[in-house]
């Protein structure tokens, strides 16, 4: 679903990913981790195009997104549901508003429905009708969960999904998102929150100084 | 397309202080463009009827017989410059004096000759009367036979052929001057509100939303901008005109007799939608995500 | 200050299109207000000698003695709202009639009495040209003794006041009405860029910013578009001017005359940055976190 | 330095904190924590007056809030260096220019070396000419912690202040804290990662379903 062949990334002269290479196979649930500022928000731009790897190639699905026309980068980007790091949501728009605009873009149909049931999968059907700036943080990061999964992506990039969430929350986010995998959607999550992973047999990549060192579950 | 309706009802009413700026603007330049087109026209409804004001008048010799002046008359009347011809006998010469200067009748009366030459007044089509061809035609009756002296309003004749020339001139810049005004507000006004939901339209490329999708609104919003810009400056223009006509007009009657023609009015939104359009459409194609 | 410096920077770079779009749209208000100010500047000056050219036309009866015409001329001469009096005999008014009526010369040659009547012309003074005034000063004056008759071109007196009087009204109109204009527009851009930095606001006053602290900027903006304003408005006023008097005048010569007085552009700048600062501070005042 | 006395807070029919009373000491540190959504992030906004209390008193220091006069605000939020949830960098000035504006309106003297000496210790010396755009999430919640800190409050409110950070740096920033701490500066950190104060005698609120639930150190 994924593949990384040596990929470079600078940021100007600040080399952020050397040489990375990995494949993400459908279906397949993986977390990247590694310390602040090591690159993991940037290892997720590059799969959905908000940046430009300067060496190597990216595949994703059946888009060569290394030479992708400009025109084509919006259906790449509706195979994707991404839980951004810093939300991203929309603040004139009602939190119905912000997970149904997912659905108007890929043109769909009966919107209302998924919507309300998307909100109902984390516990926000009572605040549909809020805008975003009057949600806890917790309630927020769950908005951006929710207009991820509605448009059921094939690929799903978690970005810190958790960071504003107690434990107890983070666990039942956790378990919604591996319940979606299991419905056979690739799912990539970024995170240096520990407790996601400590017990997990999934595939673990780990990005440090640039490089990536691979393990399987601890 | 519910979220591009949604969109644009929002956008006008979030930003309604740059909306109402820009269609004030709009409003006004193309009120300063109806009005000085409503102004040229009615000039030149006005000049139109200059032309057959202006005149030769050819001198004859004393001397000349009738012969001759049939001749003449005639010869006259054939160039393709003129219009019409009339003839004016020493009497009728001094008839016309008479009249033209009020009172001088008294004064006349004891004359026991008649001071005054005859003369023939020669009009000319419309397009002759400019100083160059005007003078031209003098040179070239002043050859023919029995004739003493051309005269003719020399300035008059430049007038009219400026003030024709010059309107048009006139109308045709002020056209396009303000076409790039409107243009132009358009434009930065569209590009104002691109830049407001800056970060709106960045998240909605990043959840997969294609140009069109983004743009449309906004070309919408040029649209209505233009259009309510054209209304306003359509309702500027009324009331001016009324002004113009019933309040001006009691005072200098020139203004009494101004014209609107009604066709001004769709014509002026039609013109002021394609401009709020082209105004968007070059803002929202300049600014890429 | 320096915050405060540099925000006012950022602002006119950042916002370029809104600020562009401000001062152009102040310009043209102001420019307009110029252009009309001095039009009927120029109007004035030219007028302020039309009275001077009005006067009365008194006749007097042909059996009039030589005492009865001094004594008139006197009586006239001490009259409050009369400030020249003349006296033309019959030869007088005929040499005068000789000299307005040009080509006349040869046709009065053979006459052998003088028909024009001698007559008295009355010049008042500025304040009472106007139609009402010179209508009560004939009916007094043609009670005199030995007056045939008294003419004055009442349509005259009656425009020479109407436009006094009008251009006057116009100015202070229209002065009004732009600089209720600039104020919107510089209270309207400062409103957009209050509101564009809105989030930045909220943020400083979570800070512990105060009101001074963060309206400060605005302020300064606002009067740096008053003052661009009104120099685009000043550099515009300037070509139309040479346009008028240099292009212009050449061929329609009263435009030749044209006086631009060079008081105007400072006191437009100190204007303009006055509504600017006035706008702005309406608009600062207004929007409260 | 805090003191909260039968504080009720509502939003709408919402019904955020009942009564809640308690004393924070100066010079105290103190743990508020409870589910999300759950309202530490309004009960910190109730101490530098964004929001005002339905009900009960408030007393910041020398301030009684619940009474202050519109322009007595900004010298009660002068007193105070707030680590905010969700950062609130303004986006149009560069990291060192985001901290510095903390001791400008303050009016503060020789702001470039206290400013640099601040994002030493959140080990951002490198990025001071950066702006927030471009920063990792952890990055930037260092940028808002340096913010907080650079103009030596009496009072520092932190709310989730190691949501974006990796745990080694979590550690490291929470050292941080305690040692101006323990120079005097009161502190009142809102979260809900437990790691933070697991083993910590410090004094724990608790707040649940708008209760208030004291407890010591663990
Ligand atoms: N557009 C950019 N221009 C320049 N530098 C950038 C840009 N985006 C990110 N960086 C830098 O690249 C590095 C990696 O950033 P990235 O956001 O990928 O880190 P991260 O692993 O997601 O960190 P965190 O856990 O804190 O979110 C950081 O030092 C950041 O400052
Ligand atoms: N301005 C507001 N208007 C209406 N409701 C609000 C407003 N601000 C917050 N709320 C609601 O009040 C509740 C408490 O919000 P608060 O931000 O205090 O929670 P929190 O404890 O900080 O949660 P988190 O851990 O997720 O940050 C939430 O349900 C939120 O939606
Ligand atoms: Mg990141
Ligand atoms: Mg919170």
């Amino acid at each position: 679903m994924v593949i990384f062949k040596n990929v470079v990334k600078y940021y100007e002269n600040l080399k952020v990913l050397r040489d990375i290479s990995f494949q993400i196979n459908r279906g397949e649930l993986v977390y990247i981790t590694g310390p602040t500022g090591s690159g993991k928000t940037t290892l997720l731009k590059l799969i959905y195009l908000a940046e430009k790897p300067d060496q190597g190639e990216i595949i994703v699905g059946d888009f060569k997104v290394t030479n992708l026309k400009a025109s084509q980068i919006p259906y790449l980007r509706r195979k994707i549901g991404v839980i951004f790091q810093d939300f991203k949501l929309i603040q004139n728009m009602t939190v119905f508003d912000n997970v149904a605009i997912s659905l108007i873009i890929r043109k769909e149909k009966d919107i209302k429905n998924q919507v309300l049931e998307a909100l109902k999968k984390v516990h926000l059907r009572h605040k549909a009708d809020c805008y975003p700036k009057i949600l806890s943080g917790g309630e927020q990061q769950r908005v951006v969960i929710a207009r991820a999964i509605v448009s059921k992506p094939e690929l799903i990039l978690a970005d810190e999904p958790t960071a504003n969430l107690d434990p107890n929350t983070a666990t039942a986010i956790m378990q919604l998102i591996n319940e979606i995998n299991l419905q056979g959607t690739t799912v990539i999550i970024a995170t240096h929150y520990r407790e996601l992973f400590r017990n997990t047999w999934r595939r673990i990549i780990r990005i440090d100084e640039g490089n990536l060192i691979e393990k399987a579950a601890q | 397309m519910s979220y591009t309706f949604r969109s644009i009802i929002q956008g006008i009413y979030r930003e309604k202080w740059i909306n109402i700026l820009s269609v004030l603007a709009i409003g006004s330049s193309l009120l300063f463009l109806l009005i000085t087109a409503i102004l040229i026209y009615n000039f030149h409804i006005a000049t139109s009827r200059l032309p057959e004001l202006f005149s030769l008048v050819v001198y004859l010799k004393d001397n000349l017989s009738q012969e001759g002046i049939d001749s003449l008359v005639k010869n006259l009347k054939s160039r393709e410059d003129v219009i019409g011809v009339k003839y004016f006998s020493k009497s009728d010469a001094l008839a016309e004096f008479k009249n033209t200067v009020k009172g001088a009748a008294t004064v006349l009366e004891g004359l026991d000759e008649n001071p005054l030459s005859s003369y023939i007044e020669v009009k000319l089509k419309k397009d002759y009367v400019s100083a160059k061809s005007v003078e031209n035609i003098a040179t070239e009756i002043r050859k023919l036979e029995g004739i003493d002296e051309v005269y003719y309003g020399e300035r008059i004749a430049e007038t009219i052929y400026f003030l024709k020339k010059s309107s048009n001139a006139v109308s045709v810049f002020l056209f396009i001057i303000v076409s790039v005004v409107v243009i132009f507000i358009s434009y930065s006004t569209v590009k104002i509100l691109f830049y407001r939901k800056k970060e709106e339209i960045e998240i909605l490329r990043l959840l997969g939303a294609t140009n069109t999708f983004i743009r449309t609104p906004f070309i919408f919003e040029g649209a209505i901008l233009g259009i309510l810009g054209g209304v306003a400056a359509i309702f500027n223009t009324g009331i001016v005109y009324l002004l113009l006509k019933y309040k001006l007009g009691t005072i200098i009657s020139i203004f009494e007799k101004i014209v609107l023609p009604w066709q001004i009015i769709p014509l002026t939104v039609v013109i002021s939608f394609v401009l709020g359009v082209v105004g968007s459409l070059i803002a929202v194609g300049r600014i890429k995500g």
